[in-house]
Parts: C-alpha cells; sequence; structure tokens
C-alpha cells in the first residue's frame, strides 16, 4: 500500500498544455497565432493560425484596372513594396506584351536591390530582437532602412506604400537629386553593414542560440518550396535572379550566398551576405545606368488579350509569383499572388519540433514573414 | 551636502554607548528614512541612466521631455502607473495576486539595512551581514513564483518557473564566490569587509567578481540572463497580467534590486565607500553607478541565453569555477597569511585567465534539441 | 533561364504511361483528367529526366463552367518548369485529389484553393479553411460570389 | 554554449555600442524639429484646380477606391459644361496618386502636407472649395517637376549625419 502511494507522488510526470502565442505578441510580426503544445519549455507541436490581416486582394483585384491594381500590391509586402511592384508590372507586361525602356529597367533593379537591403535590414534586425538583443540592433537596422527609404520618398513621395513603378516603366523619372545621394548611400552602406556584422556575428551567446537550431534539411526545404533565404542557406543554389534572369538581372555579377546547414545563424548570414551582394549589383547598374525615357507608350487603360502568365522574381522573402488571367477586358480576371511567407512558414513546425519556446521564437523570425503577405 | 552631514553625524552616533537614550531608535529611524531615501533616489536615477544611456548607445535620444535631460521621466512614469486601473485577472487567485508585488519588493529594500554608505554608516552592523544579504535577496523569488502563480496565465507561470530556476541555481555560485571575499577579508560584516580592502578585493579576487557579477545579473534577472520577463519570448513573463500600482511595484523591484546587487558588488569587490577625495556616500554611488552602467551596457549589446544554456552556465561553468576559487583561496590565506596583495593580485589573475580558458576548451553548455 | 516545357512534348510521355489522361495540351500547358492527376503528378516527379522536385504555386481559377487548378511545376535540378492544370466541374461538393504526400509545400495552398474556391482536396491531412474562419459561408474567391 | 572564442565576440559587440554612445543621436524631436518631407509627397489631401478642371470624370474613374465623386452640369445657354460638386471622401484615400496622373488638363494635384488628423468623421469628405489650394494646402510636385522644383529641398538622413561625434 504504502510502496504503491509514495510510488505516485515520486514519479515526475508532465503533462503538455496549450500555449497561444499571439495574435498579439512582440515576435510574431503582425497578427499571427502560433497554436504550441508545450511540455515544460519544449515544443511539442506548433500549428501556424493565421487569417487576421486578410484582406480579400486577389479578389478586390479582379474588379480593379491593371493600374489600379498597383496599390494593393503595396500592401502585400509592405516591408518591401517596391519588389512587389516590379513583379506585378513584370506579369502584366508578359500578359501584354509590353516592353520597358532601358533607363526604366536599370531604374527598377537598383529600386529593386534596394528594397532588398531595406527589407532584409528590417530581417535581420527582427531576429537579433527575437533571440532577445535588446532592440540595439533592430534600431541600427532601422536607422540604415531610413536611409533607403528617405530614396524611395524622394522617388515616389512615400515612405512605404511606394506605388512607383508602372505597367511598362514609371510614372515619371526620378529627380535630379536621387542619383548623388545614391552615390553617397553606396559609399555608406558597406562600412555600416560591417559594424553590424562586428556587433553580433561572432558574440558568442548568438551562436549558441542560433547555431544548430532550426535546421531544415535541403530536402525538405525544397519539399515544402521554400524559397528565398530560406532556401539558399539550407545549401540549394536557387536565385531566380540567377536561374531564370527577369528584367536585365543577366547583366550583372554576383554570387549567390548560400548556407551549409539551413540553421538559423544560416539564414541569418545568407540575408547578410546578400545585402552585400544587391550593393554589388546596385553599384554596376548605377554606373551603366542610360539617360532616355522611363515609361514606354502604354495605354491608359491596359487591356491584354485574352490568355494567362505567371511572372515571378526574386523578392527579398522569396519567389514573389503573380498568375494573372485576362479576359481582355480591362481588369484581370484572376489574379493569383503567389506569396513566399505563406510557402515558408510551412517549414515552420519542422523546424521547431523539439526545441524550446526561445528556439521556437527565433527560428519563426529566422523565417522572416510579412503577414501582409501571408493573409492577403 | 545635506545628506553628507548628516551620515557624519551618524556615524558619530553610531559611536555613541549604547546606552544613551533613545539611541537605538534614533539610529533606526533615521536610517530607514535614509535607506529608503536612497533606494528610491537610486532607482529613479538607474531608470533614467538605462533608458537614456541605452536610447544613446542605440543611436537615439531616449525620454528628453519631462524635466531637465527627462530626469523626471520616471516621476512622470510613477504619475501615470498609479493613474491606471488595477486589473486582477478573473481567475486569478486574487490573494496571491495581491500579496505578490509586496512579497517580491520588501527584501530589495531590506538588503540595504546592511550596506554601510561610509564607515560605520549602516542600519545594522550585524556581524554575519553578508549571509542576510543572500538570505533576503533570495526572498524575491518567493514573491515572483506567486505572481507567476497567482495570475493563471500560462506566460506567467512560465516566466516564474523560468525565475526559481535562475535564483536557485545561481544562489550557489554567487554564495561561494561571497565565500572568497569572506575569507580574504576575515569577516562576514560588510563593514569590516570594506575595511579590510586596502586594496579592492576585485584585484585580489578578480575570478570571484566575474562569479559574482554574472550570477549576480542571472538572479536580478537582468539581461542577458533575463529569462523570467523575456520579453520576446513570453511577452512580459511574471508580471504579464499586473497593472497600475502593482506593475509599478514590480517595475521598482526590478531596479531596487539593480540597486541592491550594484550596491553589494561596489561593496565587496570596489572597495565600497572608501576613496581618496570626495566624501565617503558620494565615493558608494559613484561606484554603485559605474556597475550598473556595465549591467546597462551589456543588457544593450547581448543577445539573451536560453533557460537550458542558462542552466548549464552555473552548473557547469560557474559552479566548478567558484568551487575552486574558493580553494584556491583558502589555499592562499592558509599558506601565504602574510603575503603582500599586490604579489597575489598577478598570481590571482593568472589563474583566472587559465581557469576561464581551460574551462571554455573543455565544457560544452547546453544540449539542444530534445526528441519528442 | 528556367526553360518552360512544352506541354504538348510532356503529353505525349504522359499519354503513353497513362492512356487518355490528358484532356488538352499547348506549347505552355498541359491539362490533366482529374483523376489521373495524382498519378500525373507521381509521374513528374518521379521520372528522371523530369524530376519536377519543386512545387512553385497552385492556384486555382473560377470559369463559371468549371474550376481550373494550375500547378506550377519546376525542377530545381534541370532548371525547367511546367504548367499543369486540371478541371473540375460543377458548383458544389467538387473535390480533386491532393498533392501534399508528394509536394509539401501543397499544404498551406490547397487549403487557401478550399477556403476561397471550395475545391476540397482528398487526403489533406488537414483540410479546413486557413484565412477565413470556420463557420465562415461560401468561398469568396468565386466569381458568383456575393452576386 | 561553447566559449571557444573567450567572448572575444561579445567584447567587440560591446565596443561597437559603447562607440554610439558617443555618436550623434539619429532621431529628431518631432514636434519641435520637422524634417523637409520629400518634394513629391503624395500628401493626404487632393488639391483642385477649379479653372482647369474640365470635369472630366477621370479622376474618378481611375480611382481604385472609389473615393472621388464629381457631378458635373451642362448650362444650356452658354453651351458650357461645368463641374457642379467634386467631392473627394479622404477617409477612402488611399494617397495612391492615380488620379493625379490621370489628369489630362493637370488640375489635381497631391497636397505637400502631412497632420491631417481631424477631429470629427464629416470633415474627412472634402468638397468644392475646400479642395482648393491655400497657404495651408499646398501643392506638392507628385507628377508636377516644375512645382516640385519649388518647394524646399528634401532633407535626407544620409546627408544630416555624416559625422562622427
Amino acid at each position: 500500500m504504502r510502496d504503491t502511494r509514495y510510488a505516485r507522488i515520486m514519479v515526475l510526470k508532465t503533462e503538455p498544455f496549450i500555449l497561444n502565442i499571439g495574435p498579439v505578441h512582440p515576435s510574431t510580426h503582425g497578427v499571427f497565432r502560433m497554436r504550441t503544445t508545450l511540455d515544460g519549455e519544449v515544443v511539442v507541436d506548433v500549428e501556424p493560425v493565421f487569417g487576421y490581416l486578410h484582406r480579400g486582394i486577389e479578389k478586390l483585384a479582379e474588379e480593379r484596372t491593371y493600374t489600379g491594381v498597383i496599390p494593393l500590391t503595396d500592401r502585400l509586402d509592405y516591408v518591401a513594396s517596391m519588389s512587389n511592384n516590379l513583379a506585378y508590372c513584370l506579369a502584366v507586361e508578359k500578359l501584354a506584351g509590353i516592353s520597358v525602356p532601358e533607363r526604366a529597367e536599370y531604374l527598377r533593379v537598383i529600386l529593386a536591390e534596394l528594397q532588398r537591403i531595406a527589407s532584409h535590414l528590417i530581417a535581420v534586425g527582427a531576429f537579433l530582437n527575437d533571440c532577445g538583443a535588446f532592440f540595439t540592433p533592430f534600431l541600427y537596422m532601422f536607422r540604415e532602412r531610413e536611409k533607403i527609404v528617405d530614396l524611395f520618398e524622394m522617388v515616389s513621395g512615400q515612405r512605404l506604400l511606394y506605388n512607383y513603378m508602372r505597367i511598362g516603366g514609371f510614372n515619371q523619372d526620378v529627380p535630379d537629386e536621387f542619383l548623388p545621394a545614391l552615390d553617397k548611400l553606396l559609399a555608406q552602406m558597406p562600412r555600416f553593414i560591417e559594424e553590424y556584422e562586428r556587433l553580433l556575428k561572432e558574440n558568442e551567446i548568438l551562436l549558441a542560440r542560433a547555431k544548430g537550431v532550426g535546421i531544415l534539411p535541403k530536402e525538405v526545404a525544397i519539399n515544402i518550396s521554400a524559397s528565398g533565404p530560406v532556401l539558399r542557406a539550407s545549401g540549394v543554389k536557387w536565385d531566380i535572379r540567377k536561374k531564370d534572369p527577369y528584367s536585365i538581372y543577366d547583366r550583372f555579377d554576383f554570387d549567390i550566398p548560400t548556407g551549409e546547414v539551413g540553421d538559423c545563424y544560416d539564414r541569418y548570414r545568407v540575408r547578410v551576405e546578400e545585402m552585400r551582394q544587391s550593393l554589388r549589383i546596385i553599384n554596376q547598374a548605377r554606373r551603366q545606368l542610360p539617360a532616355g525615357e522611363v515609361k514606354s507608350e502604354v495605354p491608359h487603360l491596359v487591356r491584354p488579350p485574352a490568355g494567362e502568365a505567371y511572372a515571378h522574381i526574386e523578392a527579398p522573402k522569396g519567389e514573389l509569383g503573380f498568375h494573372l488571367v485576362s479576359d481582355n477586358s480591362i481588369a484581370p480576371y484572376r489574379c493569383h499572388i503567389r506569396a513566399p511567407s505563406l510557402l515558408n512558414l510551412t517549414a515552420l513546425r519542422d523546424m521547431a519540433i523539439g526545441w524550446k519556446v526561445a528556439d521556437l521564437i527565433i527560428i519563426f523570425g529566422s523565417i522572416d514573414i510579412v503577414m501582409g503577405e501571408i493573409d492577403r | 551636502m545635506i545628506l553628507n552631514s548628516s551620515l557624519n553625524s551618524i556615524a558619530y552616533s553610531s559611536t555613541l554607548p549604547p546606552d544613551w537614550p533613545g539611541g537605538f531608535w534614533w539610529h533606526w529611524l533615521l536610517f530607514t528614512v535614509i535607506i529608503i531615501v536612497f533606494a528610491l533616489t537610486l532607482v529613479m536615477g538607474f531608470i533614467w541612466i538605462e533608458r537614456r544611456g541605452m536610447g544613446r548607445m542605440q543611436a537615439r535620444l531616449g525620454p528628453n521631455q519631462a524635466g531637465p535631460f527627462g530626469l523626471l521621466q520616471p516621476v512622470a512614469d510613477a504619475l501615470k502607473i498609479l493613474l491606471k486601473e488595477d486589473i486582477i485577472p478573473a481567475k486569478a487567485d486574487r490573494i496571491v495576486h495581491w500579496l505578490a508585488p509586496v512579497v517580491a519588493f520588501a527584501p530589495a529594500l531590506m538588503i540595504f539595512a546592511v550596506v554601510p554608505f561610509g564607515d560605520g554608516a549602516m542600519l545594522a552592523d550585524l556581524d554575519i551581514g553578508i549571509l542576510y544579504v543572500v538570505a533576503i535577496a533570495s526572498i524575491s523569488a518567493i514573491g515572483i513564483f506567486m505572481a507567476g502563480w497567482g495570475s493563471s496565465n500560462k506566460y506567467s507561470m512560465l516566466g516564474a518557473m523560468r525565475g526559481i530556476a535562475s535564483v536557485v541555481s545561481y544562489e550557489i555560485p554567487v554564495v561561494l564566490a561571497i565565500a572568497g571575499v569572506v575569507l580574504v577579508a576575515g569577516s562576514m560584516s560588510l563593514n569590516q569587509i570594506v575595511l579590510a580592502q586596502d586594496i579592492p578585493f576585485i584585484l585580489l579576487q578578480p575570478l570571484g567578481f566575474l562569479l559574482f557579477f554574472i550570477g549576480g545579473c542571472a538572479e536580478i534577472n537582468r539581461s542577458p540572463f533575463d529569462l523570467m520577463e523575456a520579453d520576446s519570448e513570453l511577452t512580459a513573463g511574471f508580471h504579464t497580467e499586473y497593472s497600475g500600482m502593482k506593475f509599478a511595484m514590480f517595475y521598482l523591484m526590478e531596479y531596487a534590486e539593480a540597486v541592491a546587487i550594484s550596491a553589494i558588488i561596489a561593496t565587496l569587490f570596489l572597495g565600497g565607500w572608501r576613496g581618496p577625495l570626495l566624501p565617503p556616500w558620494l565615493w558608494f554611488v559613484l561606484k554603485v553607478i559605474f556597475v550598473f552602467f556595465i549591467m546597462v551596457w551589456t543588457r544593450t549589446t547581448l543577445p539573451r541565453v536560453r533557460i537550458d544554456q542558462l542552466m548549464a552556465l552555473a552548473w557547469k561553468f560557474l559552479f566548478p569555477l567558484a568551487l575552486i576559487n574558493l580553494i584556491v583561496t583558502a589555499i592562499q590565506i592558509l599558506v601565504w597569511p602574510d603575503a603582500l596583495p599586490w604579489i597575489l593580485v598577478p598570481i590571482n589573475l593568472a589563474i583566472m585567465a587559465l581557469l576561464i580558458l581551460l574551462w571554455s576548451k573543455l565544457f560544452k553548455l547546453g544540449w539542444g534539441r530534445v526528441e519528442v | 533561364m528556367t526553360v518552360a516545357l512544352s506541354g504538348k512534348e510532356i503529353a505525349t510521355k504522359i499519354e503513353e504511361r497513362f492512356p487518355g489522361s490528358v484532356v488538352k495540351s499547348s506549347p505552355d500547358s498541359l491539362v490533366v483528367k482529374s483523376e489521373f492527376l495524382l498519378d500525373v503528378a507521381t509521374f513528374l516527379k518521379t521520372t528522371p529526366d523530369l524530376d519536377f522536385d519543386y512545387l512553385t504555386a497552385i492556384t486555382a481559377i473560377d470559369y463559371y463552367d468549371r474550376f481550373e487548378v494550375v500547378y506550377q511545376l519546376t525542377s530545381i535540378k534541370h532548371n525547367h518548369s511546367l504548367m499543369v492544370k486540371t478541371h473540375c466541374y460543377g458548383r458544389d461538393n467538387l473535390s480533386l485529389p491532393s498533392v501534399v504526400g508528394l509536394w509539401r509545400g501543397a499544404d498551406f495552398q490547397e487549403r487557401e484553393i478550399y477556403d476561397l474556391m471550395g475545391i476540397s482536396f482528398d487526403g489533406h491531412p488537414n483540410m479546413k479553411r486557413i484565412v477565413l474562419w470556420e463557420g465562415f459561408e461560401g468561398h469568396p474567391l468565386r466569381k458568383d460570389y456575393g452576386t | 554554449m561553447k566559449f571557444e572564442r573567450y567572448g572575444i565576440g561579445i567584447a567587440k559587440g560591446l565596443r561597437v555600442t559603447i562607440r554610439h554612445l558617443f555618436r550623434h543621436p539619429v532621431t529628431v524631436q518631432y514636434p519641435e524639429q520637422r524634417l523637409n518631407i520629400s518634394r513629391r509627397t503624395r500628401g493626404n489631401e487632393l488639391i483642385w484646380d477649379k479653372v482647369k478642371c474640365t470635369g472630366c470624370a477621370t479622376c474618378a474613374k481611375s480611382c481604385p477606391q472609389g473615393a472621388i465623386q464629381i457631378v458635373t452640369s451642362t448650362s444650356m445657354e452658354e453651351n458650357k459644361y461645368e463641374v457642379e460638386q467634386i467631392e473627394v471622401d479622404t477617409g477612402y484615400c488611399i494617397s495612391c496618386g492615380l488620379c493625379v496622373e490621370a489628369c489630362p488638363f493637370e488640375a489635381l494635384y497631391m497636397g505637400y502636407a502631412y497632420e491631417r488628423a481631424k477631429y470629427r468623421r464629416g470633415e474627412v469628405v472634402q468638397a468644392n472649395e475646400q479642395l482648393l489650394p491655400s497657404p495651408q494646402r499646398q501643392r506638392s510636385g507628385y507628377m508636377y517637376p516644375k512645382i516640385a522644383d519649388e518647394l524646399p529641398r528634401q532633407t535626407l538622413l544620409i546627408e544630416r549625419i555624416t559625422e562622427e561625434k
């Protein structure tokens, strides 16, 4: 009698419990909910729940003119609006067979790469913030991003939702003060990236926290359709800018940084390296930038022939694709958006199980998602 | 200046014969007032230092609107927080929820009873002063666990569990590090320890200082060990469900503990109130602020460790080093009781460097993934 | 450059293996019968010289008389792509075989199509609404929604 | 956690932060200190040129949000086509600037201003005379390079903070 009673008391039995991380939580990067089952601190199961930011952009696009959809695309990945504009414009141009003037192509590359730097700065800053570095890297990164956003504000007039690219080019040429400012930025940027590298790259605590955590093996990464830095950190050399060059990316010389094991640290490193590569591309494009028109002759209301087209770009978060179906009217018949964040999110469960809550947060941070793109 | 003169008079009065009529009570009253004023002022100062200092390190200004240089910002915060509604969650354990901030806050103030602000200028010159500090400092953990349990919130619970785990593990290296100091000083009274520091013990006990600093940071949950309120993981940890005055108590507790640990470090390792030219209390305050600034600095820079890494750091890294430190100190005291301190300083520094190198090579902390 | 494989060529290969499975083929896409979808997908993924290991995107288009589900396939190894389509007739209780077993990247996208277009996928482990809440009526991306 | 590098990485990070302590902060004190915004700012309010406007309603058609409403009339005796009512619901406006781009008669401008919060919901809807330019309602250079040249130069962070203290 006595023995069994004691045995019952002595056996430490833990019971898994469910913790809702989000939808309002400092590090879910928006309104995202992770329904986690925890055994103590250990994550047993994660189920991503989203849809809190669903605005029905795909449906709204069906009721607007082709040009009128551009402001909507701004609101997808709202930290990388230029890239969204670019992807959408490429899709419409492909559908309607519109060519883009040379200068506009170069400017598009410059702006898209600046946008990649800006987006990666946020991604890296937020990731380090999730690791617990109390806002310091985040604010440093924001300072650099601010310089880029200043340029975007100069060309487009707004700081977040640029709505600058148009079907067939741009709505207006960049102002005269843009290029000197860009040169200044290009001169300063490498030094600042170096500085941030010094801040935490070799930090022992960060290495302990991020190295080997949340490994996404190569095969799994391909199988779950991961893209962008998440895929490349797993060691897959897949960059649409190189593999399927859109716009004029085949004219530039740059490398595709890849990771080795696909852990959080690799994803962080890949993003930082990509910033450097982007700077290389911008430098080349800046040197080759021709003068001339920035918009080809495009009717006010674009009316592409009936058909469908899928255009994809390497957005900062991954492969951003627009699948447009036209019925020869002034509005798209169907506009499907292949959102990189959504598909990268599939990897969360694989990566997080077995790790602690703290790791779940940084694994989630390392995927770098934006809710505007997931929920659409 | 008023404080200075009153402190001097206290120092004088404490040397009065114990049968001086009412001496004890006057002493008690004055020092209670001084401690509360000192602790709360310094807490406000620390909040200001932390917010401004961190702001500047993060390339921004920090609060600068309330008062000159934003000095009154803590006051403004306190006023705001006092006016806030006190929310108690429906399923909370009301008594525990109510009691927790008090239990957590009071010990942080009680620590100051044995901290000397000048020669003998302290509320109670306990012969076991340092044991008292260790004992009292751990009580806060109970308040934190009460908060975590009483709020019936899973975040709070996780945070409280982490808090308890870290306090329990870090108590041991901290106490062992203190033991080294006690051996060198030959007394447990904080005042005697300060008097024994002809050269600051940070030089005689460099390893002890490092261990105590890391352990102390972990015990009061300063970054990089701020696991129990881990902003990016547990929203606010144990005080997620607190608002209004109760939250203010926790907030004050956090900084009062930081003041306390800084004061203890200053007393044990940096020579307390001793120093040339300036009055003793000013030396003491400057040293406390210096120690706290290092805490702010590390908080600004470092990421947070994980809970298993925190535990491993305590048990695999700090604990053996603290033991070795204690043994080495004991041997030194036994073998060369009259050795000149200036000879021991380089020896101890060399021992510290060697041990840290060795332990860095030997031990891997944390084990990472768990199969589920 | 990612080579978009000709739908016609692939169609003949598929026809050899699964006679009667291809409905229509054009240079840029091919349409397979929905009952053969899973077989064709397996074939496309496992055949060494095709090796479509990467599912880029799935989308569904409502043409009133039918739903067209489009699979964008890519091979990372050979760097070529293919657009495979399948049709789904009717308006109610539509279903298609799920390809989650082959490409787990289809997980969220199939749920999204179920949510917004109302095509359910058999064999999907977690077929429920993804962006809208449980209990939402209708499927908003359908052309007749709200009219 | 393995301290293979004996804390060198930590020391490097600490150096970066302490150096920032002696640099100029980047932020500005907003209500007191104001930076010049972009010359092409798409401010929250549309500015309407009554003289040039022909009432063609291209802006209304190009607005993706349907925030612009124009009522025109033809007064028979003078055979003149004029705008009777133009109404912009700035609550719906997303400041995309497509209307300004579309206007074939240069009669519509974006506003060069921010801080356009209103106390009443009704004030959000602006009509006719409220849309005309005034000293408080300057025109922005969005799509109008000539106006842009007259506006003050935008403050850029790269130019503002270059020196290290």
